[in-house]
């Protein structure tokens, strides 16, 4: 199975995680971070969705992103 | 009249507008007057404070270090400036963000949830003008009225194209502030 | 009519050049003092002047010194790491006679240091930090009042002594904001001619401006010249203002942003009964050596404030030349110096 | 578990100061895993320079020098040829290479220094507030060009690396763009062949990467990608502009 | 008594300082003579750079400035942006011009700078004592090359005229040779152009020209000739670099 | 065995950069330090070391700074023009801690000046004339055996403190030959293991270098650990030669070239029997204050020389601290002190 | 006619002009001249034999020669 | 012994490397010297001359402003540094290429042609070494043996191709000057 692991503390809210995911799987949360930025979040349905094609990761300019498979 | 104010939060939260406006309502008022930034490391966003100081007299360091008077708009602003605080200052805090109460005594705080009042306004980005309001009612350096007409002269210098409804919303920031 | 606006020390450093008539601006970014290149970028096309931002800080102060050529009142600004690419461009620029104002916007050094304020470059701008024996008018505000003021003076000096000027500013004063007056005068923006200016021999010899004189004795010749030049400076253009020194018998010596803590120190002590004076010298060089030694002759001790090391010390120091105590009390790096320390140490002195 | 997509060794833990959706951070990963992936972080020295990224010996995790504005080809230069075994690279923005260390660039490239140079071009000087660069497009609105840059005030978008293109010390140039998944896959190939280069002793290589900087260009991160594939792209066409192993 | 050839009027009487067989007397000629015929003595200014034609002052016959070493380009665009209407160019070596000063010329080139750039190419550093040049050549022996430069440790000959041919503000170059009487005249065309081009506002001209430097290269003046011929002009192809007024 | 050999004092640099281990040079050509360069690109191929002739004086300093980096022995050289370029370097390099050699043959300025011997740079050398505060040693060689003992000596400095050295000499006694003494000893050219290195990171944690400090008054902090090096190079590294001042009623004052003119005219006049004596800065930071001081509360007077319009003097006089008259008698511009002319001067002085 | 004029003071006996004259006007001469060179002459007799192309005025590095009908 | 000496002509006649071998000549006999270069505003050619200071006590200044003894090479430098030389200084004068009679008195005046003498060795670029010859020769600070050692070792030092003749010719002229 797919983890898909943004670090909360790392994001910046930038959201491109968010348009490049083919699968729709990451959205912006409501809540602010320490830093004063709302992070981006993985909606836990659609985990399972991921294809591991780890776009997100690659675009992530904060390097907030891991994708492992468990 | 001596007043020492620093005005923290995030980059972004209009820190500076608020500063350099209180700064020249003040010299509109006659008095003299300092306004002095300053930027945390981060390039943008980060943290972001400024320091202003208005006396009747001339003024020697823009370099508050203890200040009479502090609006806060985030926690890790409270967390490194509240000790400074002078005895029996004001402490201003925007409640919407920092959660946190107060330890330090002697001094009188504000809890104003200026971000939700904003937002209620119609733009979150208005949430450094209600501050302004709460603090000058609270500090009576000049009158609502000047400081609306300070506001308005202010921005109208701005090249903005959406100048009338930035002007609007401002004003009723101030307001909501002021009377607050 | 004398407006009163609120503006940036930097802003008001622009707003001086272009009332002064400064025709022409090269500059590279840096910070503390991007607010004045942008200040220029956005005016100077408006008034139909040059605005060029240089590919650095060695082109910007050698298009100064072509700009200058023409007998157009021109300007670079930058702060203490550009200042000190700068170098060998302000020394053609004094070798040539040509005039130019020079902005320092201190920051803290050595190296990339940091952004904030500091007084680091006394040394640099004072005793010429490129090479030969050459001087530069340096003109110190310590409010934004006079970052237009001096502004204005240094265009003016550099006119008249056909030589570069320097404001030696610092990250503080040029990065805050407070009220000025300055009147709006109608700037004229014709060049002057000059008899030395190149602008094509129409009418006239041609002329060359050049600082290699390989002849016998030339350069020697050349340096004298220029040394008197630097006398007539001395005796003419020496500046300081004095702070209740009449009785005072300790006086804190401080320029810039740093004399203004000290007043506030002044103040306070005063309060507090203590008979403390100031003398802030506004010409950094030529340096208010004799205001100092009169003054050096009368007081129990002087103390200088700098946000460095130490260095104008030395000039107090030449001045006193051991007619009394010299203390110091300083912060590099940018640090700010606090006005409670000021006065533990002036309570030290006094003890 | 299997790490699929995961934080590169040669990056420290630390959080980058850059704004959000700024490039320099997808850039550093690359880096850092093509470092890991040749096994050289214990070897390698890179070069910080003044800019956005001047704070890099925070985030790499690898000995780390900053440079003075514009001369880390100079730095690089003094290091490598003392310790010609070592893997040194400089990191440079526009406003460091083409600008103050036009010079410098110009004259490691035609040394044929065996380096490797990682060219940042933001089309803007990020780190002091958003000034032009050589780079800045026409039209294009900075805090030095408030009306837009004119050719006839400021000329025209630099293309140094086209210009670097023509000195025959240069092994290996190549623009790369970090606009979109596919693009920063390609960006990574191409740093990955400027470090073997490097460790092959064919020479100098560089990498111009176009990088994102939506505070400097006053557009939202997500405007941002756009803005390189419609604006910046068709100005500083992506490709290899020198590649000598593939020359005659 | 009509004159057939003689001595300009944009030239000083003065002796020039230069070695027997110097390239740089020729080029001052050629130069006084294109003023002369373009009418323009009384409105240009030129600058001489640091390098053996530094006191060009004492020999041309019209206003003259020295810049400090390399930085002509940014001395000639302070006066020809404050004056607009007066024809500035710079003389400069390939040290003062390729080396210390390349950043300078790279960026005069792509701002489009309205003025004339003669670049004497004569492979060393004369002034100093022959010290090699960017533009020094492969084996070629200079004071600080005793061994023949080597590209290993000191690079290519420089080819900077290709690389700013690349600039968009570039608005010509072109190389010449002052070997032989015919190019002698086909440097005169080329300088004329560079001229005409400015007082048509079309920006940015160079011509970089061949120049022997018997002392520098140990060769006669007769020598020096041929040493041009088969020598430079193999490494340096004469010609046309760029014309924005032929391309399309 | 200790060999007499006749060497040009630029050549004599050279050799006791190759005694001394250096193994990395990096410059760019400059009279009168040409022959200096080119020993360099003659010897370094040989050893196996690096010479480069860099593109400019700017990229030469760093490629010093880099090279440094690795804990190698490196040096650049110049002429005065060239040493105003590499400011901001040398600041980099005083930031970081770098060890390094940077020579400068002084010629005649300002601006292009000529090619002559002069002493013009003392304030640039001495004051930093780079941005911040910081210090190099600067070491003035008088003869062209010194040129060698001297070079030799600043690499330890450098290496001891890591700091830049500068070694202060003058186009004449650069360009002059003169036997000089020297040991052929077998130079060990190892990169020594330093704690601060950059060489990568195997075996040990990733280090940096930088001069970047923005965190609340770390720059400031940083500053006063320099200033403690600074004060430990005061105690331990001043070094002058007393030239019969025993009984001496005027001394004068002077280093490098300016000081074998003053030998000349001791020596003269103590033949015509005036007790005239000489003290001669080697080191020039740090200043030799306490030996002037001390020797000022004995004479008469003292009588700075310098082939310049007068900047040694300021140091002289910081150190008299108006305990004796400080008379003056220089030449600037490349021009050479007549011997002759410092005897009318000292029995001026005398009367 | 045509009348060849080189400037015995600014030669500086570099032979250049000699040798691209294509009727072999010019020669060398023995003399010295104040700056120590020895400057080129035209040989009288041969001056009538110049054909006014300018080859030796082109090359020459001193502006020395001066080529005139009278 | 107190000896300063100025030699002065065109570049390119062996002035510089005329003055070393003395220097190195002196250097050799265990005294003291200093020499010192200077050339014109000409790139190359122009004028030339080197100071040589001997002396058994440490030498103060190398630049030589009025020496004991004259080598002269052409007549601009004949003009330029005759009125300098001390009284009852040594003047030697290369009389193939300066015709003037000197006018100073009191001082010694020694003209030897000694372009035409290397002429007739073959070479008129050793001119410089018959006239050091005749310096050595009237001054006596070595013996025509030693500068003959010092000369070859010197020249030996050349990576030059034709050392053999080069030393050959160079000594023939030493010799000349010595016994003209
Ligand atoms: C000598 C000098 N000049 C100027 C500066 C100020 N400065 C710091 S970063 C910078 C430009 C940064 O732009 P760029 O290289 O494009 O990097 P970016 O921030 O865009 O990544 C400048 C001008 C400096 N630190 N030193
Ligand atoms: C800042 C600086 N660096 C170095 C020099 C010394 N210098 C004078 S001319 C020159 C190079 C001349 O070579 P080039 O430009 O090729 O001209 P050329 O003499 O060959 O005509 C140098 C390095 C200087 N005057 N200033
Ligand atoms: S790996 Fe691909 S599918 Fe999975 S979350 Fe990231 S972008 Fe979406
Ligand atoms: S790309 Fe990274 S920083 Fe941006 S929103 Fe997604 S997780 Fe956050
Ligand atoms: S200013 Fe631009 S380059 Fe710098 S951190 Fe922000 S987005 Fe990145
Ligand atoms: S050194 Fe070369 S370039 Fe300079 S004057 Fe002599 S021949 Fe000409
Ligand atoms: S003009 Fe021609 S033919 Fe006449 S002398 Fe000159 S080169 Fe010879
Ligand atoms: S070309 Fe000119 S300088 Fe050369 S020999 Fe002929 S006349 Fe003389
Ligand atoms: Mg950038
Ligand atoms: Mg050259």
């Amino acid at each position: 199975m797919i983890k898909i692991n943004i670090d909360q503390e790392r994001c910046k809210g930038c959201r491109l995680c968010v348009i490049v995911c083919p699968k729709d799987i990451i959205i912006m949360s409501e809540h602010l971070n320490s830093a004063g930025y709302h992070p981006a979040i993985k909606i836990e349905e659609k985990e399972k969705d991921c294809i591991a094609c780890g776009k997100c990761y690659q675009m992530c300019p904060e390097v907030a992103i891991e994708i492992n498979k468990e | 009249m001596f007043e020492e104010l620093i005005i923290a939060g995030y980059g972004g939260q209009g820190i500076m507008f608020c500063g350099t406006l209180l700064a020249h309502l003040a010299m509109e008022e006659g008095l003299n007057v300092t306004f002095f930034p300053s930027y945390g490391a981060e390039m943008r966003g980060g943290t972001a404070n400024c320091r202003v100081v208005i006396s009747r007299e001339e003024i020697g360091s823009p370099m508050v270090k203890n200040p009479s008077s502090l609006i806060i708009f985030n926690k890790p602003s409270l967390i490194k400036f509240s000790g400074q605080l002078k005895e029996k200052g004001l402490l201003i805090i925007n409640s919407s963000l920092v959660e946190e109460e107060i330890v330090k005594e002697g001094i009188e705080v504000i809890r104003v949830p200026v971000t939700q009042i904003a937002q209620k306004l119609g733009n979150d980005k208005v949430a450094n003008m209600v501050a302004l309001g709460v603090y000058i009612r609270q500090k009576g350096i000049v009158s609502l009225e000047s400081a609306i007409k300070g506001l308005e002269s202010i921005l109208l210098l701005k090249d903005k194209e959406e100048k009338k409804n930035l002007i609007e919303i401002n004003r009723e920031a101030l307001k909501s502030g002021f009377n607050y | 009519m004398k407006k009163r606006i609120l503006i940036r020390g930097n802003d008001a450093i622009g707003e001086g050049a272009i009332q002064s008539g400064c025709m022409a601006y090269f500059g590279y970014p840096i910070t503390p003092q991007n607010e004045l290149t942008a200040y220029m970028a956005k005016i100077m096309p408006k008034i139909g002047g040059v605005f060029i931002q240089a590919e650095s800080e060695i082109a910007a102060i050698n298009m100064v010194f072509g700009a200058s050529l023409t007998g157009v009142r021109t300007m670079t600004s930058s702060s203490s790491p550009g200042i000190s690419l700068k170098q060998e461009g302000i020394s053609y620029m004094a070798a040539c006679q040509l005039p130019g104002v020079i902005v320092n916007v201190q920051r803290g050094g050595p190296g990339l240091g940091n952004i904030a304020g500091s007084q680091g470059d006394y040394f640099q701008a004072t005793r010429g930090g490129g090479h030969g024996d050459y001087r530069t008018i340096v003109l110190a505000p310590y409010s934004v009042q006079e970052m237009f003021d001096l502004t204005c003076l240094s265009f003016e000096l550099a006119d008249k002594y056909r030589s570069p000027v320097m404001v030696l500013s610092d990250g503080v004063v040029g990065q805050m904001l407070e009220p000025i007056h300055k009147d709006d005068k109608n700037v004229e923006r014709k060049i002057k001619d000059k008899d030395w200016i190149l602008d094509g021999c129409k009418g006239r010899e041609p002329r060359m401006v050049r600082s290699l004189l390989l002849g016998e004795e030339e350069l020697e010749k050349y340096n004298w010249e220029l040394n008197n030049k630097y006398k007539r400076i001395k005796e003419q253009e020496i500046r300081a203002e004095l702070y209740n020194v009449e009785d005072a018998e300790i006086v804190i010596i401080a320029y810039g942003i740093a004399a203004r803590m000290g007043k506030q120190a002044v103040k306070e002590a005063r309060r507090q009964g203590l008979k403390i004076g100031m003398i802030r010298p506004i010409t950094l060089w030529p340096f208010p050596e004799q205001i100092v030694g009169n003054i050096a002759q009368k007081v129990n001790s002087i103390l200088v404030i700098e946000m460095s090391l130490g260095q104008m010390i030395e000039d107090v120091k030449l001045a006193v030349e051991g007619k009394t105590k010299v203390h110091f009390y300083g912060r590099p790096g940018g640090s700010v110096l606090e006005v409670e320390e000021i006065l533990d140490k002036l309570r030290e002195i006094s003890n | 578990m299997k790490k699929l997509f995961s934080y590169p060794d040669s990056l420290k833990k630390a959080r980058f100061s850059y704004c959000p959706g700024c490039g320099h951070g997808i850039v550093h990963r690359l880096l850092a895993e093509v470092i890991d992936e040749f096994k050289i972080r214990e070897k390698t020295i890179g070069i910080a320079p003044v800019g956005c990224a001047v704070f890099a010996y925070h985030y790499w995790n690898f000995d780390v020098t900053e440079a003075a504005h514009g001369r880390p080809p100079a730095v690089a230069t003094g290091i490598k040829r003392v310790l010609p075994d070592r893997i040194v690279f400089t990191y440079q923005g526009d406003g460091d290479l083409a600008s103050i260390g036009a010079a410098e660039i110009l004259h490691a490239a035609n040394r044929g220094e065996n380096i490797t140079v990682i060219f940042i071009n933001n089309a803007i000087y990020g780190m002091t507030g958003g000034q032009m660069a050589p780079t800045t497009l026409i039209g294009q609105k900075t805090w030095t060009s408030p009306g837009g840059r004119k050719a006839e005030l400021s000329g025209y978008p630099m293309k140094i690396s086209e210009a670097l293109g023509q000195l025959d010390g240069v092994h290996y140039i190549e623009r790369v763009a970090v606009n979109n998944p596919e693009n920063v896959l390609k960006a990574k190939k191409a740093i990955k062949k400027a470090f073997k280069n490097q460790i092959a002793n064919k020479g100098f290589s560089l990498v111009e990467v176009l990088s994102m900087c939506p505070v400097g260009w006053a557009v939202t991160s997500v405007e941002a990608l756009r803005w390189i594939e419609e604006k910046l792209i068709p100005v500083y066409p992506l490709g290899v502009i020198r590649d000598k192993s593939k020359s005659t």
